[in-house]
């Protein structure tokens, strides 16, 4: 096997210095009857040719060159070319978790830079190394609300990502930590009203999404004085984070969950992405996860190194913040070259471009439909209600080679014929109106 | 100590490099936006309180010095790519480039996890592919790969036991974890909600059954195990544990970060494991990337399928593949979308360039590897246990530590010989430990490096022990202070530590 | 000395490597073809006399091992992405990452030079395109992108005038050619079959234009020039000296090196050249690899199109691009094929990413890198010519040569210090030349550097020559001998060899 | 400019500094009346998004996803990944030559390790560092002999790549150097009466091409014998290097040119290649370009410097043995990763499965046309004569997106409709199949 550097006579020079006479007699201590006497049941051995013609037909199979309107928690922005060039460095890509701090001093100052970025995109003291991703930050955003507070029910808005509601449940469930959900008003934002009632003196936290799943952005700072009024804390779930270029940071919160999907990662199908946890410095012995810290050596030179694992697995074991482990470390620091190629200038300016996107699409769209949640500001995503069913001009736009919005009635049955659209840089003009075009009246 | 006794590595001019917050100045560009073709909109109109100041101290630099910094950064990690990571339980093995390069083909990195089935099946395929590869390779039934890291596999895993006991009517309350356990175990059984109970091992470094036997009850939801355990060793009476779970109504959960050890050769499904997890950026070659992603698939035997998180890929009868939402018995989603889906084509590419019989001599040339370096080191340092070591073996500090030189010491050592260190005190059951995996990467040559440079490291803790407790010399930093930097935490570059920064 | 003084680079432990025929061993393997899908054809008895037996000491590895091979040989080298090049001639500018992607793409990466026109319109139209930018910014009539390198564009337009000459009766039968020229200048002159008359320059640095009036006559074809000069002087009385060449029937080459100096700001068609070479590799930003690939277009005066070598694209009515052959009065082809149209697709990309306000700004931070650091050197370092510098400065190493320590000790010494050195003793009109060239791609803060740098080995060559001359220190090998290598060439690995290879 | 690491006030405090007013004093000494006062006309600067798609249009206005079979001098290999991967890390891809050995022992050892592979495929005992490609390489392999024999003729087979040809007369056409052209057999191998009769005293070289143009692998021992009984020296040019996988190296060559592209190095409309000159250790201080040799440092330690540069034009001037100066390094390094993966077994099995795909395909074409020049072996390529004109057959061709041989007429009227095939491991037996269907009767 072409990955394996040893020779028949390397394998056998080996077993003569170890005294054994078979390879099978290192599996001795496999009992018998079950070692496996049979070929695996996987495809043969394939050249990388054939590798490379496999995962073509696979893509091929997929779309590519579609124009896209789907956000609903993945989005589509433009991916320097400099990140994949960085990152395929094989001493990023092939090097393990930086314990080793001498020798990992360059994955350690990049998350150390990550995290110093997400403090000041988010308005949060500290920041964590990374998460699995958002929907999983969100939930153990929860839980350290939870063990901050001792109190023991949870507060969600509605209009946060279906997806990440599901897996706070999942979460949440054995730990007898009830979540309530709490409305949105005709203008997409949180009822507070509802919240009001919802918030009880057990409620260890809030949470909600902003912008949220309607693209809507929150009024955090009402919501926030209103929670800790309470008592309770607020977690704030950020899944399009570039909308921080523009949208003032939710320094209200105690805990800032965010997704960093749009700082470079690709769409993927899915992931890898990297979530991220940020929050007061106070609260720091709660955050889960791997956290870079600077230091000094011996001879009083700076460094960076993990710290504070005294809240992780590997030393507290049943009593610790989580059980997280490995993270997204490559993907935060594809986050972190992305934001610093755009930087304190162009994050602005490509949310701008966003902003303006979506405002002539949502324009547009109102020309042929009803564009709901109107009145509270968004960023690049809005709803549109439609006479038709939007499976069916999703079917049309497919036929163009287009992709359409998100249909809501799934998750929102009383929205009905309404989907949720982006657009972003990458949708043009042109696209936009050939999208338009096929709503119908 | 003089340079000359280290094969492996000489030291070399290497670029400084500060904070990239220190290279910023107001008007240096790295991007340019193509120009607008709608309308512009004045964002402070538009977003009235909502819209943001600035970006406080975001940096402003050039492409150029960005390719500068990120480089010159890189060149102070160590990799695979530049030498061997004896590191065990962790499995640092070659990552195919070929993966790479498949997992960014725009078909598949650039596809939407909303859009229409008909237009991602090949992403499906990829998916529906790798988890018939993994099932066989297991030997289970019904397979997720939602889970993001081995930790997120348990919490699944024991998710699934959890929901199959509750319809059975009872939950039950703990789960048995050896004391040479993974702490990622311990931690997932608190975030289900169960009680962790110590499991002692036997003087052989397995699983003490008549302990366990005495421990097990209607109490217990099951064990959680490592096999080969983290001392390398086999569990021999594999099958004997499985029974004393089972006859109490328990389920055996294999946490699966040793399966290096056994793909090809035996199958945790065929000795009694009802649910385990794999890590593909372990067995399945996916990069580690300074820390992760990883991938933590969830294999399972029949009766736990209708509990596994939703979506589930189904086949349908027109070949087909579609998402399965309809799942009502599911533990529900542990993570958003359908897991690390890059991750998978890269496993899956891994696992078309091996075939069976790559996979099989894949796995003979690990234990090799292992049991090599155990015969070339036994006398120079403790082996605690004497079973047979599979894929790793651990030995102890305990001759060294006799001169004050700790398995840490000997660790940081290691760097200057040229190596990234094994892994440290791990397992907790022997004081001292020093992990060594080789994996079936490392070529004979790499091998005797590792085994003449721990050799001379031995000799040193008997010369000159300071040496070695003052290592590591040849590396730009020197150790650096951790106690220090837990005690006065700096989490994050602040202007003011700017000038201190150079 | 102590590395506490050098504030660019600290030494690291860097992974050592031998030979890659020193890895090989019978059996090991990197490839694996895919299925043969028609019969197979024993060569023996297909080549009979002509089959080959064996392929010698060709190497036998796997990919791992190849992996680790050429990264840690990458890692002994020193490059652009991780420092400054301060080298006067070459213009190591930043190559940026996109051009490696877009001359990546399949459409333009796996095209044959044969495929029908009608299927090549897209690599067509990329040459056309930089050829039209290259016209407008040399201020040239016609252009050829064939030549693979600068001195090959000097071969093709010195080919160029002694076609005109000829076609006018007489090619002539010498080239005037400065003292500071570049040898590859005279080189070429003696390939196209010319004698070279050495021409002096004046003590301002430039040419002595009475000189070339007394030794300009109907023997000599022209002059080759380079402007800026190798000095980094323009020569302010360029059109002086193109009127004297023209009066007497000969013809102005300029070597285009240089025009890193020039882009934008003026064009050397309107300065009177009749003829000239680009280095794509060093004004347009393509990537010089270790010393190639490069590229060297040649742009002239209509006078010497149509000796233009062939085949010259030419638009077609309907818009479309084709190769026109039919060109009787051509010198012929200088390469096969096309030349490096690799070469030819970054270029383009650096133009576009520049734009005519990029590609100004450019020339003008490059003049200013050069002129900072002559000024903040000036009393260190001795400045021979004090006529202004534009893109580079040449001092010379007077000073410290009275310790002995000679410019190419300073510039070994500059590696301690994390730079690469500039360029040494070149040009030759220089007595031990020191010439930088720190191109737009420096920030303040590198040039600073350099400057700390040379600032400070000027004081060890005062205090502690050793030092210097023994430089340098920081390196996995010290000062080669280089008389050695060259007294008993040892060109290439013999098995013999192997053992002392360790 | 988004390269530039400058700000503005980074430009204003240099120019305060150097105590200059205004940028333009810098540029003082251009005469004023050549100073350009307006913007180049060159398109405007564009995002990297904007080059990125600029290029996506260029490429794809080629040819691409096209079954091919031209080889004629470019061939069509499978280039594995790892060649890519490596050759585009920085360290290799943005160092300069390696002039400064101490800081250059990278590419100086790989391009040691490259001319140790061309030796052991050639059977030469020394090669250099890279020439421009094969056609150059070849004409001053010529100019080569010239000054080992001090004679002042030279005879080229017209088997030899036309080209090639033409590029040897551009470099001799002022050396006082004729050039006598040789005829090529039915079995499309050197004419040796003819070869006999070119040949005489004055003769320095001759030059030869194996495979030859055709195809046809030359019987160089005999034609070595022929040109060294009259004291010339034989100069074998080899355009498809893969075929030294199965077939006799030209040891009996004095001086041997090949072009590596084969090795790992995309098609990429005909460059950047890279070409090589390979010979005996006696002729090496006449070689041309560039020479890494094996050295010690101070400390005795094994290491590698340019050498023998006293050859070069840097040092010679004038009397230098050619004017090269930068090479092809990097695709030197190419063709060296390429050869270190296949390696010695390798070459063997891929070079004979271009032999059999060529093999068969030449079988199935004798059924529809002519296959000219049996009776000699061949490697991947082959001559096929067709009552169509092959003009016309390619359109057909074409529009089944296949792209077919190169037709002779215009270099060989005497072959008629003859076009050149070529095979290799890229062609399946199904794209063979469907373009034999298209030649017709
Ligand atoms: C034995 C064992 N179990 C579990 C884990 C956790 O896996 P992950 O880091 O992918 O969450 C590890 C990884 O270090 C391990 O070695
Ligand atoms: C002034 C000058 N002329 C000519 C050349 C030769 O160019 P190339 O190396 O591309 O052949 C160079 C390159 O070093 C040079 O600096």
């Amino acid at each position: 096997m072409r990955y394996l550097p040893k020779s028949p006579a390397d394998r056998a020079q080996m077993m003569r210095e170890i005294g054994c006479k078979s390879i099978d007699d290192l599996f001795a201590p496999i009992p018998a009857e079950y070692r496996l006497n049979r070929d695996l049941k996987v495809p043969r051995q394939m050249a990388e040719s054939e590798i490379i013609d496999y995962f073509h037909s696979r893509a091929d199979a997929n779309a590519a060159g579609y124009a896209l309107f789907l956000g609903a928690g993945a989005y589509h922005h433009y991916r320097p070319v400099v990140i994949d060039a960085m990152v395929s460095r094989g001493e990023f890509l092939t090097s393990y978790t930086p314990y080793q701090a001498e020798i990992a001093q360059g994955t350690l100052q990049a998350i150390f830079e990550f995290q110093t970025m997400v403090c000041e995109l988010t308005g949060m003291e500290v920041a964590n190394a990374s998460m699995y991703d958002g929907s999983t930050g969100a939930a153990e955003a929860m839980l350290m609300a939870v063990r901050l507070t001792g109190r023991k029910v949870a507060v969600v808005a509605r209009s946060v990502h279906p997806e990440y509601r599901e897996v706070m449940h999942t979460y949440t469930q054995h730990q007898g930590l009830p979540i309530t959900e709490c409305g949105y008003l005709e203008n997409g934002r949180v009822d507070m009203a509802d919240l009001e009632k919802k918030i009880t003196s057990d409620t260890a936290c809030v949470l909600i999404q902003s912008p949220n799943f309607f693209g809507t952005i929150e009024d955090v700072a009402t919501v926030a004085d209103l929670v800790h009024k309470k008592g309770a804390l607020l977690v704030v779930s950020i899944a399009e984070a570039l909308s921080l270029g523009i949208v003032k940071p939710p320094v209200e919160a105690d805990i800032v969950s965010m997704e960093t999907q749009s700082f470079g990662v690709p769409l993927g199908y899915g992931g890898p992405y990297a979530g991220v946890m940020a929050t007061k410095e106070k609260f720091v012995r709660q955050i889960p996860g791997r956290l870079v810290g600077e230091t000094k050596d011996k001879d009083g030179k700076r460094g960076f190194v993990l710290t504070l694992s005294t809240r992780e697995q590997h030393i507290r074991r049943e009593k610790a913040t989580s059980n997280i482990c490995t993270n997204q470390a490559l993907i935060a620091t594809m986050a972190t070259i992305y934001l610093t190629i755009y930087g304190r200038e162009g994050l602005k300016e490509l949310a701008a471009q966003n902003l303006a996107k979506a405002t002539y699409a949502s324009g547009e769209f109102a020309k042929k439909g009803k564009v709901l949640f109107a009145g509270a500001p968004r960023f690049n995503e809005f709803v549109v209600q439609t006479k038709d069913d939007p499976q069916a001009i999703n079917q049309r736009l497919l036929e163009k080679k287009m992709i359409g919005g998100f249909p809501l009635r799934w998750h929102y049955p009383e929205l009905g014929n309404a989907s949720l659209w982006c657009c972003t840089e990458l949708n043009s003009k042109e696209q936009i109106d050939a999208a338009v075009k096929q709503v119908g009246q | 100590m003089s340079d000359k006794d280290i094969k492996k590595a000489t030291r070399h001019v290497n670029q400084n490099e500060g904070l990239i917050f220190e290279r910023s100045s107001p008007g240096k560009k790295a991007y340019r936006l193509a120009p607008l073709d709608v309308p512009e909109v004045d964002y402070n109109k538009a977003l009235g309180a909502s819209a943001r100041a600035d970006l406080g101290n975001m940096p402003e630099v050039s492409e150029m010095e960005i390719i500068r910094h990120f480089t010159r950064l890189s060149t102070w990690n160590y990799a695979i790519d530049l030498g061997m990571y004896p590191l065990g339980s962790c499995t640092m093995k070659y990552n195919a480039r070929v993966n790479e390069v498949v997992a960014r083909f725009p078909g598949l990195a650039n596809a939407h996890p909303y859009q229409p089935a008909e237009v991602s099946q090949g992403a499906m395929r990829v998916m529906k592919t790798l988890s018939d590869c993994l099932l066989d390779i297991t030997g289970m039934d019904a397979i997720t790969l939602q889970p993001a890291a081995g930790a997120h596999g348990e919490m699944t895993g024991i998710l699934l036991m959890h929901a199959y006991l509750q319809s059975k009517g009872n939950p039950r309350k703990k789960i048995l974890i050896p004391d040479s356990a993974h702490g990622t175990n311990p931690a997932t059984a608190a975030i289900c909600g169960y009680a962790v109970e110590n499991l002692k091992s036997n003087s052989r470094g397995m699983v003490d059954v008549s302990a366990l036997a005495a421990q097990m009850n209607e109490d217990v939801a099951g064990l959680m195990l490592t096999n080969p355990n983290t001392l390398g060793i086999f569990e021999q009476e594999i099958h004997k544990i499985a029974d004393i779970l089972h006859e109490k109504g328990g389920l055996l959960y294999m946490d699966g970060a040793n399966m290096n050890a056994l793909v090809g050769k035996t199958r945790p499904g065929d000795f009694g494991v009802d649910v385990m997890h794999l890590n593909l950026h372990k067995t399945f070659s996916t990069p580690h990337g300074g820390g992760g992603p990883g991938s933590g698939p969830v294999a399972c035997k029949k009766i736990l399928e209708p509990f596994l998180p939703k979506p589930v890929i189904v086949e349908r009868a027109d070949g087909t593949l579609a998402f399965d939402y309809d799942r009502p018995k599911s533990v529900g989603r542990v993570r958003m979308f359908y897991g690390n889906f890059g991750m998978h084509v890269r496993a899956l590419a891994y696992t078309l360039a091996n075939g069976p019989d790559g996979l099989r001599q894949t796995t003979e040339d690990a234990v090799l590897n292992a049991n090599y370096i155990r015969k070339k080191l036994e006398g120079d340092y403790h082996l605690p246990y004497q079973s047979p070591s599979m894929h790793e073996v651990v030995f102890s500090d305990s001759i060294q530590e006799q001169k004050g030189v700790k398995t840490g010491d000997i660790a940081k050592r290691l760097i200057d010989y040229g190596f990234h260190p094994y892994t440290v005190s791990f397992p907790l059951v022997v004081h001292g430990a020093i992990m060594i995996e080789p994996t079936e990467s490392e070529s004979v040559e790499e091998l005797d490096l590792l085994v003449d440079a721990m050799k001379a490291i031995a000799r040193e803790a008997e010369e000159d022990p300071e040496l070695v407790k003052n290592a590591p010399h040849t590396t730009r930093v020197k150790r650096l202070d951790e106690t220090g930097a837990a005690r006065k935490p700096v989490l994050r570059w602040k202007p003011a530590a700017k000038s201190a920064g150079e």
